[in-house]
């Protein structure tokens, strides 16, 4: 029987085909409508075999499908197999479905592109929503890879997506390179890995090391999903590599939200659920992946607080978001990662989609400082990114409220204090910002009217929101089209909902997205040695565990209510204060506003030093100089020792008789005198 | 002994007026001085029983050749070395380089007569061997030259029509062909 | 009776002397002299060997020796005559437009 | 045919006649009338090759100084080979230069009959008077044309420093007959095989004597200091005659003489003649490199080619010394050719033989400047031709000898020379010709023999089989 | 005769060339057509050939033999496995492109133009098919010749200098190799009685170490060269940014494999001692050149150095391949040849449409030209991405596999030649940024033609080649796996025999005492005298 998963991949990749080849000569219904059906269609059989996929006893939840070998050399035998398991279902589900309403989305954000470049923008949609599903079917590391590869391209397109402005064009090769440095790590991870195991399939390798005992000390395991886990610091905008991904706000707003919030950058996340058994066998990794995850989410959080841009706002509170979910990871709590993965996916999707219709609205306006009231007039807008800000504050019932509530209880579980307390603070930190944005957006008075459509013209060229000038007049503002507020609304709904699939048996709930996820975290079989490499809480009774969550859920809403309550203080009753500190704490306030300067530490240490050395010593200096010059030197050795010696040629025939003459008197005495 | 006084006379004739040929700025008087180191080899060679030789050295030689070379002097008419113009254009060329071409003939003196020392066999006396009738017989030369040495009598006629074909192609004057 | 290194020193001598005369002289009839110096200084060479082996051979190729010699003076001279035509000079130094 | 003596000689008697022949022609014709003295040139080398194609294999002797065996015949062919083509290249510049034809062919065929006595003579007299013979004809040629003041010096240099370096040879007879009593080879390496190993300092002298003589000739550092000054200065085609005529002769007897007589000493002119052979390739090729004379660079790199083949002299086993024939064969043509293609582009008044005159040639001259660039490549040594095929003999007989350093410097000064060579290739396709005189249109027979030679040279390089097994056959019979 | 077929088609049009009179540049056209339409049947014998090759087999196939000079051992023969085929193969894909590629920016001297290239062709089928050492070093060296005179009469300004550099330098190399060649014969001879230049009865001689470690240099040095290896790499830049848009496609995509193909071919199966010794000092190299290109090429301001300098870097990771001697590596390497061969290629083919329309290569004029040519953008933007090395891609594979494979050897290699994957994105997309996007600043820019029908021919099947080798890499890879695993072997069995000898005293025990311990080894050692 044909499988159906090669299908979930292909359709959107012949949406990118069609758009990219016909896409000049379709009408934009065309080519939008069937990029945003491919990717319905997706969705529904992601859906439907996920459901299959539910059918199957727990222990065999598993649909492969290998396709063809991709490479063969000695002993590495690469096949091109597709597998859902109930983690990639997840992820499916996720990427199609959150996919599908950002393509619908898209075609009223796009609109006013011109054929070619409407169709050129959903054909690198398509073809980031393919290669993201390659990444989370491809059942070993280098397929993994290719996704993984894949996306950072798409990515790379779509930030650069207005390739005229010259900072997208340098954000998306930022955000490449940036990525290039990850996937380097990524790359010497997998050799190490396959110099272990002799496979690169996940499951393979999993089952190998299922067998090992967990690694004692920082050994060669240790190396090689520590160098995974930079692949996933690039991918996934961690500290160190998480410079790019605020500069990739440069793209499409509907890009941020697909690309850089919900999906592509949490493919670190899912590649370390992916290779769970893997890591949890590297106590010294995770804790690094922990440390690393929480003190991401601490640092953009602060960063997060005073920017004025709304999307670069929204990208720090997504670096901080996942570090959350590599702080889960880390601590081992696989399940409250992919959780959060999946409830972050629709709040911060719906946020991104709702700074989008702002900025649609404000013709290409992103400045906050520039917003403010706005609540009355794009009310759809409003009200669902409000939502998701509360669901992303913390704020019980919402989704994120279970997913982060989950990371912080299993954080303290696992006894890591101090990773905890960074959370909570991370937490309270979100709520504050987040609502910061809100009050400071849709509160408040209007401090800018919406530009003239001229003014538009010169200011959002880049943007293409040019021709949107109709109904500009007068302050008027247009609140989300249909398209646009479909997606919105859906995605808020998600926001409210997503969440409950996961609530903890400690308020009595099922926890059914744990469960489910559960066989994709150990390997049939050796479920023991995956047991035992999590150090949980064996030894207490269930009814402590139970007791400590219910009071840090208490604990964490309180913080998440306090947070907003802060925003509210302090941006909608004393606009002064903020002000006031800002000007008080100014060396920190700087210090925040310039996002720590690490991208002008990188300049300095890093790209400005390769540059100049390349230039001056490595191409002036040793090509030019030193081998070209001992290249040339030869032959101007040669040719000194030609003038030299062609002096010896005087032209007197008696010189010339004097060296015959020398040469025998030479050659007698060799003869004589040896 | 009357017969190397001869010989060491003979030697001290030739070696004496060898070096005055080229130790001569007139090539007249080179010319004539050769000839007298000549006569002086004629007469060695009368001491190692070739007297046949001899007499040819002086006819061939000292008289047909070194009249050639007169015939030339006279009718270049320029019987002193040029003035020294060219000296003090290049190191090489100075006298300091006539005086290298002396240091090599005496090394190469040096040399010969170092390797003719070492050779015990050579101090014999040179008539040690062979009859000295016997080889001054210009029959037996005779004979020896066209039987032994027939094809390189012939060659050498070819060679001396070279020369003549030679002399002629390159004394013509321009413009007669 | 004188050994045969006697007169192989003469020999030597003569033809050192003749070989120094082509760096002494700066005329190139001189020059010419100088090599028929040599090549009879290799003459007693020969008639010394030949007297000293009992064999004409070293006569007879005294005479080869001498035609040669004869045949160069004439080639030889005729050459200095058409040089002397073109430059008016019998410095072997004037003729140094070949060079290098 | 004949009696054996007489049969040993036929090919030189050929070339005499013909010689003769030519000389009487020119006296008996009429003062405007054209004569094809050249054809009588052809038809005697004709005569010597069918000759030597007869003697092939039987080793004949004659007049018991004349050793018609085949490496002596293989070298003859070469000769007549290089006579033919000179011939064929000469006809036009003697028309342009107004040279007087009959003396010209007459010497030129002269010079022949010493080479060919040269490459079969067996006794050390014998040798002197073909080298003198030889010579003779060739400085005569050097000067052929009077109303260039320059011929005349080259020749002068020539003649002086032939004269010395003869004085040395002869001096070196001399030593060789006193030591063993005579000046047949067979005789003299019967003697010295049968002494001790270099205990006679004689026989050092006469050896390095004999060697001046040859290293002279064949313009091996540091007795070269004639070549360049008498290549520029004798008119191409005749450059290109003795480059290689005098050469081949040379070196025949060369290895005649140090590969069977003075065999048994081996182990004491190895060394000096790997070092002489080091300093030839690596003094020819480095001092090309700054020559802006066609001529004269082509004079340089003549020195190093015989750099090389000194280097199958010194390695001096089978390979190598099949390997000096093939050489010979290979670079006569190659040389030949090269300097056949300046002489054709001369002008009466004008060689057009410096550097710069052949900028463009490839648009004016297309299919000259396409020749010229297989002989240039042939002569650096590049596949598929002739030159290349020699090398890589030469440096196999090297490496199977074990004189690795020596094959690793003459491949180095190969590069070096390919980069003179280049030189003019550059010149002939890569530059704009910047002045307006074009060079004259050449003639027919010229681009005739030229092409011939190409053929030769291709034939060499792509199927050198038969001519590799020739030569292989010619030195099994001798040494 | 496929093979012989193979080389002597292109041939044999360029000398039929040589007889149509084109003085006047009239036939010009025709020309033009007939060595596109000789190439052409010359690619489909290669196809052919590959169609009728037998996938499973190590053994050398097609194999013709007929001697040649026989006194020497010497035969013409000829001969392909999985490591040539392709090699052969994309010989004479490459050609008929670089052809088009040169339809209108080579107007002067059309007819020899043709023969040149054709030539090449030739010669460097030649070259991956000899297998008579002899045969191979006349193909080697007569390569040179044709290219010497693309590069000279075609090339830009500094023509001359980079020509003459160009076969000088490669010459150099050479030679030395020539006189390891004669070695080993006259050591087959010393063995057997007989000369002989057949490879792989050269193969089972046995050699000293202390001869294997000089000739092991001297065929190293050669096709260090010709890689280029760092440090012997500054002819490259020269001679391709100087080389006409066909020269740089033919020397980027056939010739520089060349040195790499040799490596593999001669190097390090017929000395396996000395290989296993230098392997690690050669992979220095490698990785140097890796990095070292890639920034190099990071800072250039001409598209075509650029491109030279990237291929610097991306040989350093085929020989990387190659001196691991491992499976993966070795294919990766291979692979690599091919993968670079299409990505370099495609990469000289655009930049020499852009130098053609503005003749100028600098960045630095360029700017946005994806307004007003967007197929050609997205041509080049394929190719790019194929170059830095994007899965599922050419480039990947034989990245992936040579660092694959060299990490299985040595991982601290792998380590800094990992550092090329990040450079080689930043110098390309820097180049394709500064290029392309942005707003078209010089005015000269506005009216750009895109892509031309011809253009078109030329550059799409290298992108299709670009993704298919990516996609379907198996097509490629399975046919040189038995042969790869058949030299792999061979050098892998001396180094094991290293590895036990060294055991207790890594390096002060030399590796005579190695070869020693091989028991076939232990006799019948040739020493050169």
């Amino acid at each position: 029987m044909i499988s159906l998963i090669p299908l979930i991949p292909l359709l959107p990749f012949a949406g990118f085909v069609v758009n990219s080849t016909l896409g000049k000569r379709l009408p934009k219904s065309v080519s939008g409508g069937l990029a945003s059906l491919v990717m319905v269609v997706s969705f529904l059989i992601s859906a439907y075999l996920v459901w299959q996929l539910s059918q199957l006893a727990p222990d065999e939840r598993l649909l492969t499908n290998t396709i063809y070998r991709w490479i063969a050399s000695g002993e590495l035998r690469l096949d091109v197999t597709f597998l859902i398991d109930p983690l990639s279902a997840v992820m499916l589900l996720v990427i199609t479905g959150i996919g599908s309403l950002i393509h619908i989305y898209s075609t009223a954000y796009m609109h006013d592109e011109v054929d070619g470049e409407f169709a050129r923008y959903f054909s690198y949609l398509n073809l980031f929503a393919a290669f993201m599903l390659v990444l989370v079917l491809g059942s070993s590391f280098p397929v993994l890879f290719v996704g993984w590869e894949g996306v950072g391209l798409c990515s790379y397109l779509l930030i650069g997506f207005w390739f005229k402005k010259k900072s997208a064009a340098d954000a998306g090769k930022k955000a490449f390179v940036v990525n290039r440095i990850g996937d380097y790590a990524f790359l010497l991870g997998m050799f190490a890995l396959f110099a272990m195991f002799g496979t690169l399939e996940v499951r393979g390798v999993a089952e190998k090391v299922a067998a090992m005992p967990p690694e004692a000390g920082f050994g060669l395991l240790s190396l090689a999903t520590l160098l995974l886990f930079i692949g996933a610091t690039g991918k996934s905008a961690q500290i160190p590599l998480y410079v790019w991904l605020p500069d990739a706000m440069e793209g499409p707003t509907p890009v941020s939200a697909l690309i850089h919030a919900a999906t592509m950058v949490t493919a670190g996340v899912y590649m370390i659920g992916r290779n769970a058994v893997l890591f949890s066998h590297t106590p010294d990794t995770m804790t690094i992946v922990a440390v690393i995850g929480a003190a991401t989410a601490l640092m953009a959080g602060t960063i997060g607080l005073v920017q004025n841009d709304i999307k670069r706002v929204l990208a720090y509170s997504t670096v901080s978001q996942l570090g959350y979910m590599f702080l889960a990871m880390g601590v081992g709590a696989f399940g409250a990662g992919i959780f959060h993965l999946y409830t972050h996916a629709f709040f911060k999707a719906c946020l991104f989609l709702g700074s989008g219709a702002v900025i649609h609205a404000l013709h290409g306006e992103q400045d906050i400082r520039n917003m403010g009231g706005l609540r009355k007039e794009l009310p759809i807008t409003y009200w669902t990114f409000l939502i998701g800000s509360i669901a992303i504050a913390g704020v019980p019932p919402l989704a994120g409220f279970f997913s982060k509530d989950e990371i912080l209880f299993e954080t303290l579980a696992h006894s890591h204090t101090v990773l905890w307390v960074i959370g909570i603070i991370t937490s309270f930190l979100t709520a504050t910002y987040m609502f910061r944005l809100v009050f400071l957006t849709f509160h408040g008075e209007r401090r800018h009217d919406a530009p003239a459509p001229a003014d538009a013209h010169g200011h959002a060229a880049g943007h293409g929101h040019d021709a949107h000038g109709h109904g500009a007049h007068g302050g008027h503002l247009h609140d989300a089209p249909p398209a646009m507020a479909l997606a919105l609304i859906v995605l808020a709904i998600g926001s409210v909902a997503a969440g409950w699939v996961g609530i903890p048996h400690a308020i009595g709930g099922s926890n059914g997205l744990h469960a489910w996820l559960e066989p994709s975290f150990t390997v049939a079989g050796a479920a023991t040695a995956g047991e035992a490499a999590e150090p949980g809480l064996a030894g207490e009774s269930e009814a402590a565990t139970e007791g400590l969550e219910r009071t840090l859920m208490v604990f964490s809403s309180v913080v998440g209510l306090l947070g907003i309550a802060v925003a509210f203080g302090i941006w909608i009753k004393r606009r002064d204060i903020a002000a006031a500190w800002a000007r008080s704490l100014a060396p920190i306030h700087t210090l925040l506003l310039n996002k720590y300067y690490v991208d002008e530490l990188y300049d300095a240490t890093v790209v400005t030093p390769v540059q100049a050395v390349s230039r001056e010593g490595l191409w002036r200096g040793v090509d030019v100089g030193i081998i070209d010059g001992a290249v040339n030197g030869v032959a101007t050795i040669v040719d000194a020792g030609s003038m030299v010696l062609r002096r010896l040629q005087t032209g007197s025939v008696r010189a010339y008789a004097g060296s015959l003459f020398i040469g025998v008197v030479l050659m007698l005495g060799y003869y004589l005198w040896r | 002994m009357p017969e190397s006084l001869l010989f060491y006379v003979l030697s001290g004739l030739a070696v004496g007026a060898s070096a005055l040929v080229i130790g001569q700025r007139n090539p007249m008087y080179s010319v004539l001085l050769l000839i007298v180191s000549f006569a002086a080899l004629a007469g060695l060679y009368i001491t190692l029983d070739a007297p046949f030789v001899a007499v040819a050295q002086m006819i061939i030689y000292a008289g047909a050749i070194m009249v050639l070379f007169l015939f030339v002097v006279m009718l270049l008419n320029a019987p002193q070395e040029d003035a020294a113009e060219w000296d003090r254009t290049h190191p090489l060329r100075r006298p300091g380089f006539a005086r290298i071409g002396i240091v090599l003939a005496v090394l190469l003196v040096a040399e010969l007569g170092w390797a003719l020392a070492k050779v015990v066999s050579l101090g014999s006396p040179v008539g040690g061997r062979g009859d000295g009738a016997a080889i001054s017989s210009v029959r037996e030369m005779g004979r020896v030259l066209f039987t032994q040495y027939s094809f390189a009598f012939e060659a050498t006629s070819v060679l001396i029509l070279v020369a003549m074909v030679g002399a002629v192609v390159l004394a013509r004057r321009e413009g007669d062909v | 009776m004188i050994p045969l290194s006697h007169y192989l020193v003469v020999s030597a001598i003569l033809f050192a002397i003749g070989s120094a005369g082509v760096f002494l002289r700066k005329n190139l009839i001189t020059i010419l002299l100088s090599v028929e110096i040599m090549l009879n200084a290799v003459n007693l060479s020969f008639v010394a060997f030949g007297r000293f082996n009992g064999t004409v051979d070293g006569q007879i190729i005294t005479f080869f020796v001498m035609t040669v010699a004869a045949a160069e003076a004439a080639v030889g001279l005729a050459l200095v005559i058409a040089l002397f035509r073109g430059r008016e000079s019998l410095n072997p130094d004037a003729f140094t437009s070949l060079k290098w | 045919m004949f009696s054996p003596d007489l049969d040993a000689i036929v090919p030189m008697l050929c070339v005499t006649l013909a010689a003769l022949a030519s000389m009487g022609a020119e006296a008996f014709r009429g003062k405007q009338e054209r004569l094809p003295i050249g054809g009588l040139g052809i038809v005697g080398l004709a005569g010597a090759a069918v000759s030597s194609v007869l003697l092939w294999n039987r080793s004949t002797s004659g007049f018991g100084v004349i050793q018609a065996d085949n490496f002596g015949l293989f070298v003859t062919l070469t000769l007549v080979a290089v006579g033919v083509l000179t011939i064929l290249f000469s006809a036009p510049v003697l028309e342009r230069n107004s040279i007087p034809a009959g003396e010209y062919y007459a010497l030129v065929l002269f010079s022949i009959v010493g080479m060919m006595m040269m490459a079969t003579a067996s006794d050390l007299l014998v040798i002197f008077v073909a080298l003198e013979i030889l010579s003779l004809s060739v400085y005569v040629l050097t000067a052929i044309r009077r109303d260039n003041q320059a011929g005349i010096e080259g020749a002068f240099k020539y003649f002086l420093l032939g004269a010395f370096s003869s004085a040395f040879f002869l001096y070196g007879i001399a030593f060789t007959y006193g030591v063993t009593g005579s000046t047949k080879l067979s005789a003299v390496g019967a003697y010295l095989s049968a002494q001790a190993l270099s205990s006679n300092p004689m026989i050092l002298i006469a050896m390095g004597f004999l060697l001046v003589g040859f290293a002279f000739k064949i313009s091996a550092v540091p007795f070269h200091m004639w070549t360049p000054d008498a290549y520029e200065g004798a008119p191409a085609v005749v450059t290109g005659f003795m480059s290689t005529g005098v050469k081949a002769a040379a070196f025949a007897a060369f290895a005649r003489v140090f590969l069977s007589a003075f065999e048994p000493f081996k182990a004491d002119w190895a060394p000096v003649i790997a070092v002489i052979a080091a300093l030839t390739m690596i003094l020819g090729t480095v001092v090309g490199v700054a020559q802006t004379n066609l001529k004269r660079m082509l004079a340089y790199s003549s020195i190093a080619h015989g750099g090389y083949l000194l280097v199958g002299l010194v390695a001096a086993n089978d390979v190598g010394k099949a390997a000096i024939l093939f050489y010979l064969l290979a670079y006569s043509v190659t040389n030949l050719a090269a300097f056949g293609g300046i002489a054709l582009l001369g002008a009466r008044d004008r060689a057009n033989d410096e550097l710069r005159d052949y900028a463009g040639l490839w648009h004016s001259h297309p299919a000259l400047a396409a020749l010229m660039t297989v002989c240039l490549l042939s002569l650096g040594g590049l596949p598929p031709t002739a030159g290349f095929i020699g090398k890589w003999y030469i440096f196999s007989a090297a490496v199977s000898a074990g004189y690795y350093w020596l094959a690793i410097l003459g491949m180095l000064t190969s590069v070096v020379s390919v980069f003179f060579y280049l030189r003019v290739v550059v010149m002939m396709y890569m530059s704009e010709r910047g002045t307006a005189d074009v060079p004259p249109r050449v003639a027919g027979l010229g681009m005739a023999a030229l092409a011939l030679s190409i053929i030769a040279i291709v034939y060499l390089g792509v199927l050198p089989t038969q001519v590799l097994n020739v030569a292989a056959a010619s030195i099994s019979t001798i040494f | 005769m496929l093979l012989t077929l193979s080389w002597t088609l292109p041939l044999a049009g360029a000398i039929l060339l040589a007889f149509i009179g084109n003085a006047d540049g009239r036939r010009n056209a025709m020309i033009r057509w007939a060595a596109l339409a000789v190439s052409l049947v010359a690619f489909a014998a290669t196809l052919v050939i590959w169609a009728r090759f037998d996938n499973a087999s190590a053994e050398f196939q097609f194999v013709e033999r007929v001697p040649w000079i026989p006194a020497f051992g010497i035969d013409y023969y000829l001969g392909v496995d999985g490591i040539s085929l392709l090699l052969v193969v994309l010989t004479g894909f490459l050609t008929p492109i670089a052809l088009l590629s040169s339809w209108e920016g080579v107007d002067k001297k059309v007819k020899e133009f043709s023969i040149f290239i054709l030539a090449l062709e030739a010669a460097m089928i030649g070259v991956f098919v000899s297998l008579d050492l002899f045969l191979f070093y006349v193909f080697w060296d007569a390569m040179l010749i044709p290219m010497y005179f693309l590069i000279g009469i075609w090339g830009y300004d500094q023509r001359i200098y980079a020509a003459v550099k160009f076969m000088l330098y490669t010459m150099a190399g050479s030679v030395l190799m020539l006189v390891a060649i004669l070695g080993l014969a006259w050591m087959h001879s010393e063995a057997t009685g007989s000369y002989s230049f057949d490879l792989l009865k050269l193969y089972t001689l046995q050699i000293a170490p202390d001869t294997q470690r000089w000739f092991f240099l001297a065929f190293a040095l050669a096709f260090a060269i010709k890689v280029p290896l760092f440090p012997f790499h500054t002819w490259l830049p020269d001679a391709h940014v100087q080389a006409p848009t066909a020269g740089s496609i033919i020397l980027a995509g056939v010739l520089l494999k060349m040195g790499t193909y040799g490596l593999v071919r001669f190097a390090f199966p017929l000395f396996p001692v000395a290989a296993n010794e230098f392997a690690p000092w050669i992979a220095l190299l490698a990785v140097i050149g890796i990095v070292y290109g890639a920034l190099v090429a990071m800072v250039q301001p001409d598209m075509k150095k650029l491109v030279a300098y990237s291929s610097v870097s991306h040989l350093g990771f085929v020989v990387l391949g190659i001196c691991a001697m491992n499976v993966q590596g070795v294919q990766g390497a291979v692979y690599q040849m091919l993968a670079h061969g299409i990505s370099t290629g495609g990469l000289f083919l655009i930049v020499g449409m852009l130098s053609d329309r503005r003749h100028t290569r600098l960045i630095s004029e360029f700017g946005g030209l994806r307004n007003v040519m967007p197929r050609l953008t997205a041509a080049f933007l394929i190719i790019t991405l194929a170059s830095v090395g994007m899965p599922a891609l050419n480039g990947f594979v034989g990245e992936f596999l040579t660092m694959l494979g060299g990490y299985l050897w040595n991982p601290r290699f792998v380590v800094v030649a990992g550092l090329g994957v990040i450079l080689s994105a930043v110098y390309m997309l820097s180049m394709f940024q500064k290029v392309y996007l942005g707003e078209v600043t010089n005015p000269k820019n506005e009216k750009l033609q895109d892509l031309q029908p011809r253009e078109w021919a030329t550059v799409l099947p290298l992108c299709a080649m670009a993704i298919v080798m990516g996609v379907l890499p198996s097509i490629f890879l399975a046919p040189m796996e038995p042969s790869v695993k058949k030299v792999v072997q061979r050098v892998q069995a001396v180094r094991t025999v290293v590895a036990q000898a060294t055991v207790p005293a890594v390096r002060a025990v030399p590796a005579a005492q190695a070869v020693a311990a091989v028991p076939a080894a232990s006799h019948q050692v040739a020493e050169p005298r």
